[in-house]
């Protein structure tokens, strides 16, 4: 299965579809300005290039579906809805941040919006995943549960044995594969024994696809498909993204372990969001509005993050265990 | 009339009343259910030591037997909890925590304050503590202080099948992650057991015995060596305290500072190795404290820094007993 | 692949292999005796069945080739030589054990033998064992690791995570699926994603063959020819042992999950010892002199046990440090 | 003349002396080597931090790139250990540990007991420990008590970067397992370190500064904070001895028995979370065994019992500082 091109998706969804996708570009290239800047605290994992992947799986999810993300979540969350504002907040450690700015970049989290969490942990989505499946099977109305991984990241045993575990319990969870081709400075072919992830879903039972990721088409398309055949019961599948990581593993990385011209190819060449532009359909005035709302709106949401205020102090007690 | 059962049997009966009342609630683990499509006799294990044992002829398929896997299935129960299903999960002896330690240390333990204090994860580990029936090294441990240890983790570890039980029905209805270790030392030792569902609030220790010279403070398995050892005590003169804590965390402090107010001396026994354990921790607390109630130096009884052997003379020579806190008391008294 | 039947093996090499799975099947079936008879401390897995995998297997093996093995290890001892009169006195908890009585029987192991030992932790063996591999690839002498694992630990995140790693980094490593259909109580197609161990192994990129366990000839040969393409350098294989318990998963399980006559069935037609006997050429007074060799070695190590002091208390101390 | 080199920098010429002494030594994890086979520069990475860096320009493939599976190539160490060569894996964070702790808790540590006294492990787990970098909850703990609580396990943590390079040198050459814990935020931190190799023996403590009114006992990242607290207490007339213990198992008990005799005085201070860690190991200790030396309470200082938040404001609340070393100093003096 491989899809390209063009395709009879409405309007809206090519609309919406973009919008998140630019609000990902935007909202990543600013953190990486800021960033140098010295403006944001901690360490941060940009996930610029990859934003077809993310927002071609989420356009196929409601609310009610579930996905477990990795420590690279700013993507996921904005495809899967979280609030821009909260999550520019929670980047920065301040009031109204999505997590309180307890969290962080690396822990952005929406229960409400299905959003279980970026996690620091690398493969630690997998089984949440398989569990929040669990759930969906059980209430039986068709929700599914999506956990993303990367090509490093799902050599992890708690990826491994979650295949299996979905696989033995036909749960409805599919397994996406960002293959950015490095594991920090790691390339693909020294993390995974693997060159197709069919082979690697076979092992555990499940089917597999493998997509252009940098093509939105194909990833909408496929991920179509499977979701819909793990909605009517059908267990789990894996869809393999082959996509590209703009910047550095984390920001301050080089890169210089990337062949070279490797990275200025990557923006010039590979970038999933100008082939987006010019095969959608959309008219450059459509798009251009688009991209001045969320400029705006990556803007407003780092000026609201520098005048929220700093967490109270007592915050730092609260919400360990649930009380009565 | 007070029926007497079985520790095993009250936690069955606590799994089995919740499972009646909550029509969401999961049980999982390996073999929990036990026999299922094998082609014979279905629910014939009911887990390793079967405390599960007759729940899948009741319950069915919400009682599910996960395959050995341990982070995929205890990663699965945080997950199915955090979706509106609580969940019992197996995990059969606390030495097999290290294969899906993270899913507790860093998923179940964290995602509350991380997400900031949004998540209710209604889940309950179970798992079985203890040495005495020569497991060896890996099927012996005590580890409970390294959950304690663990902000986000209630550790509950009962005594008796009378608190068996109403910590189990609390643990299930707590909406955080609890870590319930199962002495299995004392798996068949019986006692008391009201029918009906009760639950005991966490954060309460049991005075299990009175005395006024001596506050002996432990837990789980040995808390019937203690109630021995005080015995024993009695017949030369000396009336211990026994507080069994119930719930490492949270911690009872206030009955314990109550109890070394009124003797002036403390023994903290654990099971478990020496380092960091329960008894430095409760020592630690008492001190700085009660520091000027305490007579004597507190005593510490603990097993040895060693991994358990297999050996029966050495297992028994490893696990702390009546005697040794016999003789941490006849210190403390002299 | 496929083997079965007779083959061209010495007359040697035949006798050394019945000598070891008699010896297992005679130690196991003790074993099982004592326990009933209450004499034996702890709990214990038996082998008595597997024999053909672990001794088909092990035969091809030298001291300085490295096995990690299982919680249900002894006949993965024997088949490599560690000493019938000190594991007994190991599983007795007694002097002249040969952990000093201080492992039992589930932590049973001879490094001089090259076996890394039983194992408790299921799956745990298999990290082990790329580690000796890896020092087998590094010293480049063409010595190998054998891992064995159960069907239901093979799925474990450690040894998914080993078959990843073997394969990257090319370790001389076999994993042995011991496929006798159950872990604990529960079948195979309940904790196992797949029913093809071949499709498992593709899914990390090794080969694997799959053999009827029980007919030692076809153990032999495919081990052979998987372990000298280990020592030429081929990396990692899988080789899955289609097998059957024939006592409960430990003593005291009464099995009654398995289907009616199942476990008769095993017993009478399904011995692999029996199987060997009636196929391997030998002389009926070859195999009784064995047997009756193999009696009393099991006898003599039971008394042994029985009259060997327990260890002295101060033993408890040592041993958890390297102390110089 | 005395070379002043990082933290960081110490830790990398003790691995680049010790590859050089012994051609069996081998490394690995994450990125240790970095960027080989990316089709670009090598040797860019050396681990995340760059702890590593030009040591796999040296020492070509003993520094060995290991997929993210923590659990295989942990185990892979410990089995290469066992067989023969001598390795330092580097897990990047502690807070990871929780995927691979089985291969640690009940292989390594206990593989010599239970094989009755034959396996060596010569092992070096590295690994980061403590916040102080905006890490968040996942990335920033000490979990050093968990450690110390298990037998078999050396638990290494230095605070200088001469300490940490004579630890490390000692650790490599150690016959067991040793997890050797840095504390991140001291990397960049500079002191004198003789060039050439040298190793510091595990079990002794360090006094850090010579005072006689109380003696402040700590390790790591807090050690620097004591010794500030120290310095401002001089100037209120108050003199401190400050003991780094250095190694928490095993631990140099005898240094703070002496310290605390003189002194009468204890404060023990742990960047962990407060339930069974180090501090309440240390003032357990002390409290049994100088009990009559105490002219006070002791006092425990440590993080409250949170995850790590990420806020820059909490997370400095959260770190236990001078000023709270200060704070239990003065309650103890009062
Ligand atoms: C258990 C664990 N091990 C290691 C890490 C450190 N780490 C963070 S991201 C990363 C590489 C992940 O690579 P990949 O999965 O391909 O995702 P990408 O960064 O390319 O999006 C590593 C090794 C971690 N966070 N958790
Ligand atoms: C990490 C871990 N989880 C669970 C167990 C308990 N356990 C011991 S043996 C076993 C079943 C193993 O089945 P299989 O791998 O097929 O081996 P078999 O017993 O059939 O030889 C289980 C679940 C364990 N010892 N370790
Ligand atoms: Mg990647
Ligand atoms: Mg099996």
């Amino acid at each position: 299965m491989q899809h390209t091109g063009k395709t009879d998706i409405s309007h809206d969804i090519l609309l919406s579809a973009y919008r998140r996708m630019k609000t990902i570009r935007t909202f990543e290239n600013r953190l990486h300005e800021d960033f140098k800047a010295g403006i944001v605290p901690g360490f941060t994992h940009l996930y610029a290039g990859q934003e077809s992947v993310a927002v071609g799986i989420c356009s196929h999810l409601t609310d009610q579906d579930q996905i477990a993300s990795t420590h690279r979540g700013h993507g996921h969350c904005i495809a899967k809805g979280v609030d821009v504002m909260a999550m520019m907040k929670e980047i920065h450690g301040r009031q109204g941040g999505i997590c309180k700015g307890k969290g962080g970049s690396m822990h952005i989290a929406d229960l409400s919006k299905g959003m279980l969490g970026a996690n620091g942990i690398l493969g630690a989505g997998a089984p949440l995943a398989c569990g929040a499946a669990l759930a969906d099977r059980l209430e039986g109305k068709g929700h599914v549960a999506v956990v993303f991984g990367g090509d490093g990241g799902v050599n992890e045993g708690a990826v491994l044995e979650s295949m299996n575990l979905a696989s033995v319990w036909k749960l409805p969870l599919m397994f996406v594969v960002e293959n950015n081709g490095y594991a920090q400075s790691t390339p693909q072919h020294r993390t995974t024994s693997v060159s197709s992830y069919e082979d690697r879903a076979r092992g555990f039972g499940m089917p597999a696809v493998t997509v252009d990721g940098l093509d939105f088409f194909a990833v909408y398309r496929a991920a179509g498909e499977l979701i819909a055949r793990m909605r009517a019961g059908g267990g789990p599948v894996l869809l393999e993204c082959r996509t590209v990581r703009f910047y550095g593993h984390f920001e301050g990385d080089t890169q210089r372990y990337r062949p070279a011209g490797d990275v200025k190819n990557a923006w010039e060449e590979r970038d999933c969001l100008r082939r987006f532009a010019q095969t959608s359909g959309l008219s450059p005035a459509e798009l251009e509005a688009v991209d001045r709302d969320v400029e705006q709106l990556v803007n407003a949401s780092v000026q609201e993050a520098l005048k929220a205020p700093h967490p109270a102090l007592n915050e730092l007690h609260d919400g360990v265990y649930v009380s009565y | 009339m007070t029926r007497h059962v079985s520790l095993k049997s009250a936690i069955n009966e606590a799994l089995d009343q919740e499972m009646a009342r909550d029509p969401k609630l999961l049980i999982f683990g390996q073999d929990t259910a036990g026999g299922v499509d094998a082609g014979g006799e279905t629910d014939t294990w009911g887990g390793v030591l079967g405390v599960t044992r007759g729940l899948y002829t009741r319950y069915g398929d919400r009682v599910i037997d996960a395959p050995p896997t341990e982070m995929a299935y205890v990663g699965a129960a945080v997950g199915a909890a955090l979706s509106g299903f609580p969940v019992v999960a197996e995990v059969p002896f606390i030495d097999f925590m290290g294969v899906c330690f993270d899913q507790l240390l860093n998923q179940a333990a964290k995602m509350r304050y991380m997400f900031g204090g949004t998540a209710e994860i209604p889940l309950v580990v179970r798992t079985m503590v203890g040495a005495g029936i020569n497991g060896a090294a890996q099927h012996s441990q005590m580890l409970t202080a390294m959950f304690t240890h663990i902000p986000g983790l209630k550790v509950v570890c009962p005594s008796t099948p009378h608190d068996a039980k109403g910590l189990m029905i609390e643990a299930i209805r707590d909406r955080g992650p609890v870590i319930f270790c199962e002495p299995k030392y004392l798996y068949e030792t019986t006692g008391p057991v009201a029918e009906a569902p009760y639950a005991i609030p966490f954060g309460q220790a049991h005075l299990a015995r009175e005395g006024h010279d001596v506050s002996i403070v432990t837990y789980g398995p040995m808390v019937p060596r203690a109630l021995e050892a005080a015995t024993q005590l009695a017949e030369t003169g000396i009336e211990a305290d026994v507080i069994d804590l119930r719930t490492l965390s949270p911690l009872d402090i206030a009955t314990v500072l109550k109890s070394v107010q009124k003797t002036g001396r403390l023994v903290a026994a654990d099971e478990a190795h020496p380092r960091c354990n329960m008894a430095t921790d409760i020592v630690a607390q008492v001190t700085r404290q009660c520091f000027t109630s305490l007579k004597a130096a507190p005593q510490m009884v603990s097993a040895p820094h060693t991994p358990v052997p297999f050996s029966p003379v050495l297992e028994k020579a490893y696990i702390p007993g009546a005697e040794q806190i016999m003789a941490a008391v006849t210190r403390i008294m002299a």
